[in-house]
């Protein structure tokens, strides 16, 4: 470690008039943030953002809502009629799919990891504000859709 | 010299030794003038039939951890005078656990509020009954099961 | 002539208490008589909670404890089950789990810079502070998937792989970071007004710090050359050269210094990181998928790490059951804490919130 | 005296309907006509240099906002207006729909007042400025020959304010911001004082346009080199800005004086802060840089871009300056400014009297 010199008050005068030209010159750098309506930041593919289901390929094993630390994924009885391969592919006999409340999910992304068909992924979606209570818990057949198909562009 | 009721290892290789209750504060006391001199944390286990207070030790010299345990059935002397770091440990463990720790200056809860009932590590809290927590008009707080009464 | 004291109450909202501290203070004028902490007004039970689920399920709420540094936190957990379950770690994801730790305690320190800052009066250093961790997040963004909780490490290994993207993204990264840091640090260090208002402030002796449990940036500013990462070498930190910053004064000038040096000493070691980095696997595949919910675990464990705060470890005990039986989190900011009446007293009102950011308490970790 | 002629041309009216005619015509000499014309030009001009003040406080506003979104490279307010110009206007609007609270415990007139104790002597300070060489509209309201010492004494109320609102509000940080604003303007005000007289000493008058004007050939600043700083610092501390911001103190005393008001109270505080910034500008332009002096452009310009200049400069300390100690504040102001100031004052004597005997 280099022995740093403690500032006298000659030098700290200096240094102050030095650190406020260090800050000055900030003031003709390129702007870091962003416009955020208009300018949207852009997601990794990785993000963990809402959960989405693949109603498709779930087998209904409920090995997520084990996982789940807190609840967020609940098994609810839902009909589906999958197509005859899926069907011999991924049977799901007992009619259960995963149910979501993505006001309490807290992504991390623990279903995702132990779904065994890969049923579960957490996609960059991330935009889940909802106005009304009985909107977050998502249905099986809510969770394979985007978040603009659901709600439109404008949600109430 | 106090000497220890049994000696096993942790997992990680550190050396644990159990000490009767009545001499937990002259072990810890040799083991702090022979070197332990910094007190980690000190924290209870609630094994159902009876209580356990766990010291974690650490000798800034030569690097050496040490684990002392003393079964009890909820009281055991402080060692707030060896250590001042022990005065909140010990108030935690008050509050989380219920092991009360004699000659303590200041033995109230830390973490949650005064008046708090039941211990929530203990493994017999009910986990059901909710409390509800509101500051009065004099700065402390107020608990209640009442839900009208505090958040 | 006895009403001279008067009481105030510092918090819990107050603007320079980083979160939810309380601090019954005695004035005398200005000066400090007596100063008594509060705490616990953000206490979850971090410890109760994972007592309730299975092992996986835990790190979450680790990930919640010093949430400026969750992978530190993970880390320290994932090293306690793992040893509890004598789990082989890939050598890939050890060095990774090296990389995002070293980063994460990178990002922790430029809060506390940013937020130090702020405490002393200085607006704008606060923003630099924030553009460069903004950096960072991004970087466990494109490797986590999260920017705060990332709950990114398994029992085994990490959840994904570090893309070559995210490896760019370092590189490009640590080019110039420690230059940037530099100048940050110089709006700081060279100003009178900064060095004049911590010097010889907030001042703990080294028999304060061992008799408090005091560890991390606070014990090596009082010149005690302690580092986890050195003394009991976990990870990889033995093979990887780094210094370990003391000072003798232990003043909140000295913790500046001494902060201000780790993140330059991290930052080279994330430099070696990615040179030494093997490929290979960076997951245990004996405990992947289904086994995730099946893990048991018997016997009790203490891994010591180093957090950004100081050293961090979770006691933790199984019962053979796939639930740990008790799990205590030993968090450095609480220890820190504690020591705050013999910080403060005989100082001013104004050290007061220079003593406390100088601690950098996080409260999630204090109040656990 | 402006409150007799307006009660006298009142008079007037009243008794010229009633067509009686036995009051005199003249006063002091003049026709009352004339005065009543006077009167109004007066009224006009005060309107004028108030409209003035907000314009620049205005301005000043948004370009603090701007510059410290610059310096801190973010955008800063762009949704009102373009460019975000209008922010104050809608902040302005957002403080007086919020509910203008009272703490039950509070002294409740010196609370509601003190605010405007602080505003007021802001605006007042801007009658005294020269904004310009014109000889009849030179945009001074009041031109006498004490103009120093009226912006002097008006300087030295607005902190009254500031205890009056800290001692009011019942509150320990409030008190706490009060005493360290009694104890601040004890430490700056001397010094401040002490290097004004010696301006008055070089220059020969108390008024702000012959200060002017003896700054034809040289300013101030250059004889004055520690009289200037002096009275620099000494802005600072009375605009309680970074450094010196101890009535406020952010961090450490949540709002200093200021801590219960809200609304527009708290508002006006905040107005007559950027105010005082804009007078003090002005002040220091007029005092040490001479003013309206400048080649080409007209004097209003000149003084505009000094006044400027320096209210850049003190929204650059502003962002960037860490606050210092209470105790060091005093320090500084007792053992290091007064010192220098009495030492100035000195210098300036010498130069007075050299200069006299010269000419």
């Amino acid at each position: 470690m280099t022995e740093e010199r403690v500032p006298g008050p000659l030098t700290g005068i200096a240094g102050v008039a030095k650190g406020m030209w260090t800050i000055f010159k900030e003031g003709f750098k390129p702007k870091v943030t962003k416009q955020v309506p208009e300018e949207k930041l852009s997601y990794p593919e990785r993000t963990t953002g809402r959960v989405f289901l693949n109603v498709d390929t779930c087998i209904g094993c409920t090995l997520c809502e084990q996982i789940c630390p807190n609840g967020t994924i609940r098994m609810v009885d839902f009909h589906y009629e999958k197509s005859q391969e899926f069907d011999k592919k991924y049977p799901n006999r007992r009619e259960i799919y995963p149910s979501v409340d993505v006001s309490i999910c807290t992504h991390c992304n623990l279903c995702e990891e132990i779904c065994p068909t890969g049923a579960i992924t957490l996609e960059a979606e991330v935009e889940e504000v909802h106005f009304r209570r009985k909107n977050t818990r998502y249905t099986p057949e809510q969770l394979g859709k985007k978040e603009v198909e659901l709600w439109g562009e404008e949600r109430e | 010299m106090i000497s220890v009721e049994s000696e096993t290892k942790l997992k990680s290789g550190i050396r644990v030794v159990y000490v009767p209750k009545e001499n937990i504060f002259q072990y810890l006391k040799e083991r702090k003038e022979e070197g332990f001199d910094t007190l980690l944390m000190i924290t209870g286990v609630d094994y159902r039939d009876h209580l356990e207070v766990v010291y974690h030790l650490l000798s800034t010299r030569t690097n050496e951890r040490l684990v002392v345990k003393t079964k009890t059935d909820g009281e055991v002397d402080s060692v707030t005078s060896l250590w001042k770091g022990a005065n909140w440990h010990e108030r935690e463990t008050w509050d989380l656990v219920g092991i009360k720790f004699r000659n303590h200056p200041n033995l109230r809860r830390i973490l949650l509020a005064e008046g708090w009932v039941g211990h929530p590590l203990r493994k017999d809290y009910p986990m059901d009954k909710k409390q509800y927590v509101n500051l009065g008009d004099d700065g402390e707080d107020r608990v209640s099961f009442d839900n009208k009464e505090g958040y | 002539m006895e009403e001279k004291v008067i009481e105030v109450n510092f918090g819990p909202q107050h603007p320079s208490t980083h979160g939810v501290l309380r601090i019954k203070v005695k004035l005398d004028g200005e000066i400090i008589v007596d100063a008594q902490p509060i705490i616990g007004y953000l206490h979850r039970n971090a410890e109760k909670l994972s007592e309730m689920g299975t092992y996986p399920k835990a790190l979450i709420y680790m990930d919640r404890l010093d949430y400026v540094a969750a992978m530190n936190m993970e880390l320290g957990y994932v090293l306690a089950v793992e040893n509890l379950m004598d789990v082989q770690v890939p050598e890939r994801a050890q060095w990774i789990r090296m990389l995002v730790v070293e980063l994460n305690r990178i990002a922790s320190h430029l809060v506390w810079l940013g937020t130090h800052g702020l405490d002393m009066g200085m607006l704008t250093p606060f923003f630099y502070c924030w553009r460069e961790r903004e950096r960072i997040l991004r970087i466990f963004d494109e490797i986590t998937g999260s920017r705060l909780l990332y709950n990114y490490m398994s029992i085994g290994g990490v959840y994904s792989d570090v893309t070559p993207k995210a490896l760019e993204m370092i590189k490009e990264w640590e080019s110039d970071f420690v230059d940037k840091l530099n100048e940050i640090g110089s709006i700081f260090q060279k100003s009178y007004i900064y060095v004049a208002r911590t010097k010889g402030v907030g001042k703990l002796s080294r028999d304060d710090i061992i008799s408090y449990g005091v560890t991390g940036p606070m014990q090596r500013a009082s010149g005690m050359k302690r580092d986890v990462r050195k003394d009991t070498p976990y990870l990889f930190y033995d093979r990887v050269n780094f210094e370990v910053p003391v000072r003798e004064e232990g003043d909140v000038y000295a913790r500046f210094l001494v902060r201000m040096e780790e993140m330059r000493q991290s930052a080279k070691i994330v430099s070696q990181v990615i040179e030494k980095m093997p490929e290979g696997e960076f997951y245990n595949k004996k405990y992947s998928k289904p086994m995730l919910v099946r893990l048991k675990a018997n016997g009790e464990s203490y891994v010591p790490t180093e957090s950004p705060k100081g050293e961090f470890g979770i006691y933790i005990i199984g019962d053979g059951s796939s639930i740990p039986y008790r799990v205590r989190i030993r968090s450095p900011s609480f220890a820190n804490l504690s020591s705050v009446p013999t910080m403060l007293k005989g100082y001013k009102i104004a050290d007061l919130t220079a003593s406390i950011s100088s601690i950098d308490p996080v409260f999630g970790e204090v109040d656990r | 005296m402006t409150l007799f002629f307006f009660l006298m041309s009142i008079l007037y009216g009243i008794l010229k309907f009633l067509h009686i005619n036995f009051v005199p015509f003249t006063y002091a000499g003049y026709p009352i006509g004339l005065w009543i014309a006077y009167l109004i030009v007066a009224v006009v001009e005060v309107l004028l240099v108030f409209i003035i003040a907000m314009i620049v406080v205005v301005i000043l506003v948004y370009v603090f906002r701007k510059y410290m979104a610059d310096v801190q490279n973010r955008i800063g307010p762009n949704r009102v207006g373009k460019w975000g110009t209008l922010q104050l206007i809608a902040d302005v609007f957002k403080l007086i729909q919020k509910q203008d609270i009272t703490p039950k415990t509070a002294d409740r007139i010196a609370f509601r007042v003190a605010p405007y104790i602080v505003f007021t002597p802001v605006v007042l300070g801007f009658m005294v400025i020269p904004f310009g060489n014109v000889s009849i509209l030179n945009l001074m309201v009041v031109n006498f020959n004490y103009t120093i010492l009226f912006l002097v004494a008006f300087m030295t109320v607005a902190p009254v304010g500031e205890i009056i609102g800290g001692l009011s509000s019942h509150n320990k940080f409030s008190l706490y911001g009060a005493l360290r604003s009694a104890a601040q303007d004890m430490a700056y005000e001397v010094p401040m004082l002490i290097s004004l007289i010696s301006v008055v000493i070089l220059a020969g008058s108390y008024s702000a346009v012959d200060i002017v004007r003896a700054q034809h050939l040289i300013p101030f600043v250059i004889p004055e080199i520690l009289g200037f700083i002096v009275f620099f610092l000494a802005m600072i501390a009375r605009q309680s800005i970074p450094p010196f911001d101890l009535p406020e103190s952010g961090s450490e005393l949540v709002s200093g004086f200021s801590t219960e008001y809200s609304g527009m109270r708290y508002g006006i505080f905040y107005m007559a802060n950027f105010g005082f910034m804009a007078l003090a500008s002005f002040v220091i332009a007029v005092m040490y840089f001479g003013g309206w002096e400048g080649p080409v452009f007209p004097g209003t310009v000149w003084l505009i871009i000094k006044g400027a200049i320096f209210m850049i400069i003190f929204l650059l300390v502003w962002v960037s300056l860490g606050r210092v100690r209470v105790d060091q504040l005093l320090n500084l102001g007792w053992k290091y400014l007064l010192p220098i100031s009495i030492v100035n004052l000195l210098i300036s004597s010498a130069l007075a009297i050299y200069l006299t005997g010269v000419f």
